[in-house]
């Protein structure tokens, strides 16, 4: 399985779409345990990315990555920016030069990205946060290189941000409110199995 | 959701252009940013201090930018973080070869925000350091966790670094007085009324008639507790007890106080309050130095307050008495 | 009704108190009255000036107490007019031999104390002159009716009469400055929502969720026309135009603006507000000398705000800028 | 017919007491058309009232008119305490050192206190305010000297306050709403036929 920019655009602009009509129910979800901001700062800053990404022709997957990285990094703000900011450009990093990629490939550019968000937001698993819809689909990915199965990892993603509900926010605005924070789904979670949610449906479609 | 506003996309933008309209003497906007410096930036030789984060907290941060206080202040959309470009943009500003202190509230996002702007400043050769105000005693802290929020306290951070700044110390200096006011400030906050984020439309919780929350933050989110309501009286002495304890104030020591609204309140129950601080504050025999009341940081318009106290000794008393001439802060 | 206060009936007692226990620089209370005054007062060779009106208008009148200003305010219950012995007292505590004015906002109410407090004072032998502050263009002026109602404008009357009483003038001269400054401004304000006056415990009128009231005034009662709620700029266009209507200012004319908020209105709204006040301005040639935005005469906890422009000359200009320092206003 | 102190005492009682009782309806008044504080003025004023004559006795008529007008004064505020203030001191000096009064000597105390209202206030018939009640009404005691019937005085003071609600205010606050005023009773009207309603139903009883 061989994936080029086309699978990418479409992957980012599926993903855009879908943060759009989702913007509402992702507020919903932060105004709960957080400021409110989240499907607001997802919707603007993919609307640029669609914007930037329909309008460059690429040849370089490293590119749109960064293209995608720095666009997220300098229109979304809040802790959602830097961190799904640092997860792209970490991707091309490891995607430079590349033209298209094959699933390990694409696992390895995920996995530096999952370690820049832990980098830089220094969360663990169980914290409430993100990590908890990347990590164990990352760990998936690496376990099953050659024999991925997307719907998988779509209700994986979908299980992992579900069972945010049950924890105690550690980290970001929602570990504020301590035992309070349990009984909601976390925002950063749903937008990360959104993520992996329509790459899945992407990659899922491309012929072997 | 009733609000003075046009399009609520463009309220950032538009605040701060009617802003910088009505106080040209004392500040510029950098054009084609959400930054707000001193008209007179970069004040060389100078460390010049930024400060920033989401927006609804007004009058912070612009209107704490000028002499003897702010060099510069970042706004980013309504409750979010600005991003690391604009804050490069505003350390570029306000950068007058002594390097430049960022005065950070002590959220994932202000953090992760202004700590990205750091590196790419560095990368420009400018020196930065941090500090991050986390005077929220509402949160536990605890070092597995984002700790405590950075909250009303923040405004004595700028007023007392911007001071020591005014002086021509040093980056080192500079740092070390902001850090000091970090460790002798404290806040505890309440609400009684939510409030709407422009583009969200509707607000952020919804609260009984007879309910309020206590160890509010500055973003509209819960608070650690709800209640029923009580009088001025218990709500005060619940806030400061919270703040004193975490203090632990010797007799005879001496604070500023700050009484602050969260954008709705009128000074009229804000006068009510601090009738019960200083009451509390007299039996104790903790001398205040000042008081200040009114709104400093706000949560759009959330009806509510915060009580502040600041350890002083000598030297936080001189820079706090030191004189200021920003929007919101007189001195 | 939602509150940070006590009971109901004691909020002004107590409010006074935490003022006063804030500024203890800056002011003290008269003992077992409703008045603050100047911690120095009277002040010996000046002429002293007293404000004040119902409570609920915080910071007003009391913020405004201190050097540059006023020498007493006088509060009375929530939107009540204060009585005459209060009033009188005021006017003893501040009379420095060189005579007292009294700065009335045009309510019957506030008419009919003051003016039975001045004649009190008359026949103790102190000279006092009063001036009525009409600064509402919202409401037709006529001999046969009650006239303008005293809205924010009349903080510039406190400004720049206070700057004139401290050069030493005589009670005369400090009178025909007042007159001036209330000859030259005007003021129009709107709401969005209603007040609560706390022994009332409900609002003032009710208004639906896209409703607003043009044409306020600061004491929770209907505006002279209710309508569709519009964008902060339509809105801003219709009041300033009904104030630059009736001022009649030449191109060129320098002002002074006030964008003042009614009490819950964030200070992002303002700064909206004026970002159109000042496009207006500038289309039509209107230099603004300065602008002050905030909250300076509140209606409790209205959202709401109102615009007042101040014509300047020279002499104006020079005391609009002379000093000041009160709890509500530092110059 | 003979009128004393305990009858005026017995008058500002239930005068007192009918204020405590409609403090919301007045204020409820108010707040159409003014600041919403008539009910809280006026309950206020009248129980210091209530206080003041109950823990004091009088022999002089002029006395207790004056000690109620000074209460007023000091104790009420807005429009109606110097207003009603004014009213009683004016008839305190008509009535001081007399004992007792006939009908003809409290028509000539409230005709004193009319003119007092109306040399403070400058309101004119018809300007919606509580003159609408005390003009007519002082008249038809002018006229009726000898054959006041104190139900027509309740019922004209009645009529007179309810008549209020046609007129546009000229005067006080209402007078900003402009033609928005029309349609509501003024409060100040309302507390005037109160004013005349007690007495009538004190005096009334009195035995020529
Ligand atoms: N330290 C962290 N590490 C990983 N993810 C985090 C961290 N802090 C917050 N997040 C994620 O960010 C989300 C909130 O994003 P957003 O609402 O856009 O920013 P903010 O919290 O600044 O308002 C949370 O739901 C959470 O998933
Ligand atoms: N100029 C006036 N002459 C006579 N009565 C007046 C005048 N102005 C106001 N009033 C009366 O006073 C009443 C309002 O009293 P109140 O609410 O206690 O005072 P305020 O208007 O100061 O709030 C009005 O209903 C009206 O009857
Ligand atoms: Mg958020
Ligand atoms: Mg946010
Ligand atoms: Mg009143
Ligand atoms: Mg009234």
């Amino acid at each position: 399985m061989e994936i080029g920019v086309e699978e990418i655009k479409q992957w980012l602009q599926q993903l855009s779409q879908t943060l759009q009509n989702k913007k509402e129910y992702l507020t919903d979800l932060d105004q709960a345990i957080g400021d409110g901001d989240h499907g607001l700062n997802m919707a603007r800053g993919f609307k640029e990315v669609s914007v930037k990404i329909e309008n460059t022709s690429y040849t370089d997957l490293g590119l749109i990555f960064k293209d995608t990285g720095m666009t997220l990094l300098t229109k979304v703000g809040g802790a959602s920016g830097p961190l799904y900011g640092t997860a792209f450009i970490k991707c091309a990093t490891v995607l430079t030069g590349k033209v298209t990629m094959n699933v390990s490939e694409l696992t390895d550019a995920l996995e530096a990205a999952l370690n820049g968000i832990q980098a830089r937001g220094k969360a663990n698993l169980f914290d409430k946060t993100m990590i908890d819809v990347w990590e164990p689909v990352v760990s998936y990915l690496k376990d099953h290189k050659d024999s991925v199965d997307w719907e998988d990892v779509m209700r994986l993603s979908n299980e992992k941000m579900e069972a945010t509900k049950d924890l105690e926010a550690k980290k970001g605005r929602a570990s504020y409110l301590g035992k309070r924070s349990i009984g909601f789904i976390d925002p950063g979670a749903t937008s990360s199995a959104y993520f992996f949610t329509e790459l899945s449906k992407v990659l899922k479609g491309v012929s072997k | 959701m009733k609000k003075l506003i046009n399009d609520p996309e463009q309220v950032v933008q538009e605040m701060l252009s009617g802003f910088v309209a009505a106080y040209p003497k004392l500040v510029k906007q950098v054009p084609n940013t959400s930054v707000v410096v001193r008209e007179e930036s970069p004040v060389q030789g100078k460390v010049g201090l930024v400060s920033g984060g989401g927006s609804g907290h007004e009058p912070s941060h612009a209107g704490f930018v000028g002499k003897g206080m702010l060099d510069g202040a970042v706004a980013g959309e309504v409750f979010t973080s600005p991003t690391p470009d604009q804050v490069l943009e505003a350390i570029k500003a306000v950068d007058g070869g002594k390097g430049v202190l960022l005065i950070i509230k002590n959220y994932t996002g202000d953090v992760l925000n202004f700590e990205m702007a750091a590196e790419l400043a560095e990368m420009e050769s400018i020196n930065v350091a941090k500090v991050i105000v986390n005077d929220d005693v509402a949160v536990e802290n605890s070092t597995y966790t984002t700790g405590r929020r950075g909250i009303a306290g923040t405004v004595f951070v700028h007023k007392i670094t911007g001071a020591v700044a005014e002086t021509g110390a040093s980056l080192e200096e500079v740092e070390a007085v902001a850090n000091k006011v970090i460790q002798n400030v404290r806040t505890m906050g309440m609400a009684l009324t939510p409030c709407t984020v422009p583009a969200a439309g509707k607000p952020s919780f919804t609260i009984g008639e007879t309910e309020m929350e206590i160890g509010m933050g500055i973003h509209g989110e819960p608070g650690i507790e709800r209640s029923e309501i009580q009088s001025a009286d218990e709500i005060t002495e619940a806030l400061l007890t919270k703040v004193l304890d975490d203090l632990n104030l010797e007799e005879n020591s001496e604070v500023a106080v700050l009484i602050n609204g969260l954008g709705a309140t009128p000074l009229l129950e804000l006068y009510i309050v601090n009738n019960k601080v200083s009451q509390i504050l007299k039996e104790k025999n903790i001398h205040v130095h000042e008081t200040f009341i009114g709104e400093y940081m706000t949560s759009i318009e959330m009806a509510g307050c915060s009580i502040s106290l600041l350890k002083l000794d000598e030297q936080l008393k001189e820079l706090l008495d030191a004189s200021a001439n920003t929007a919101a802060f007189r001195k």
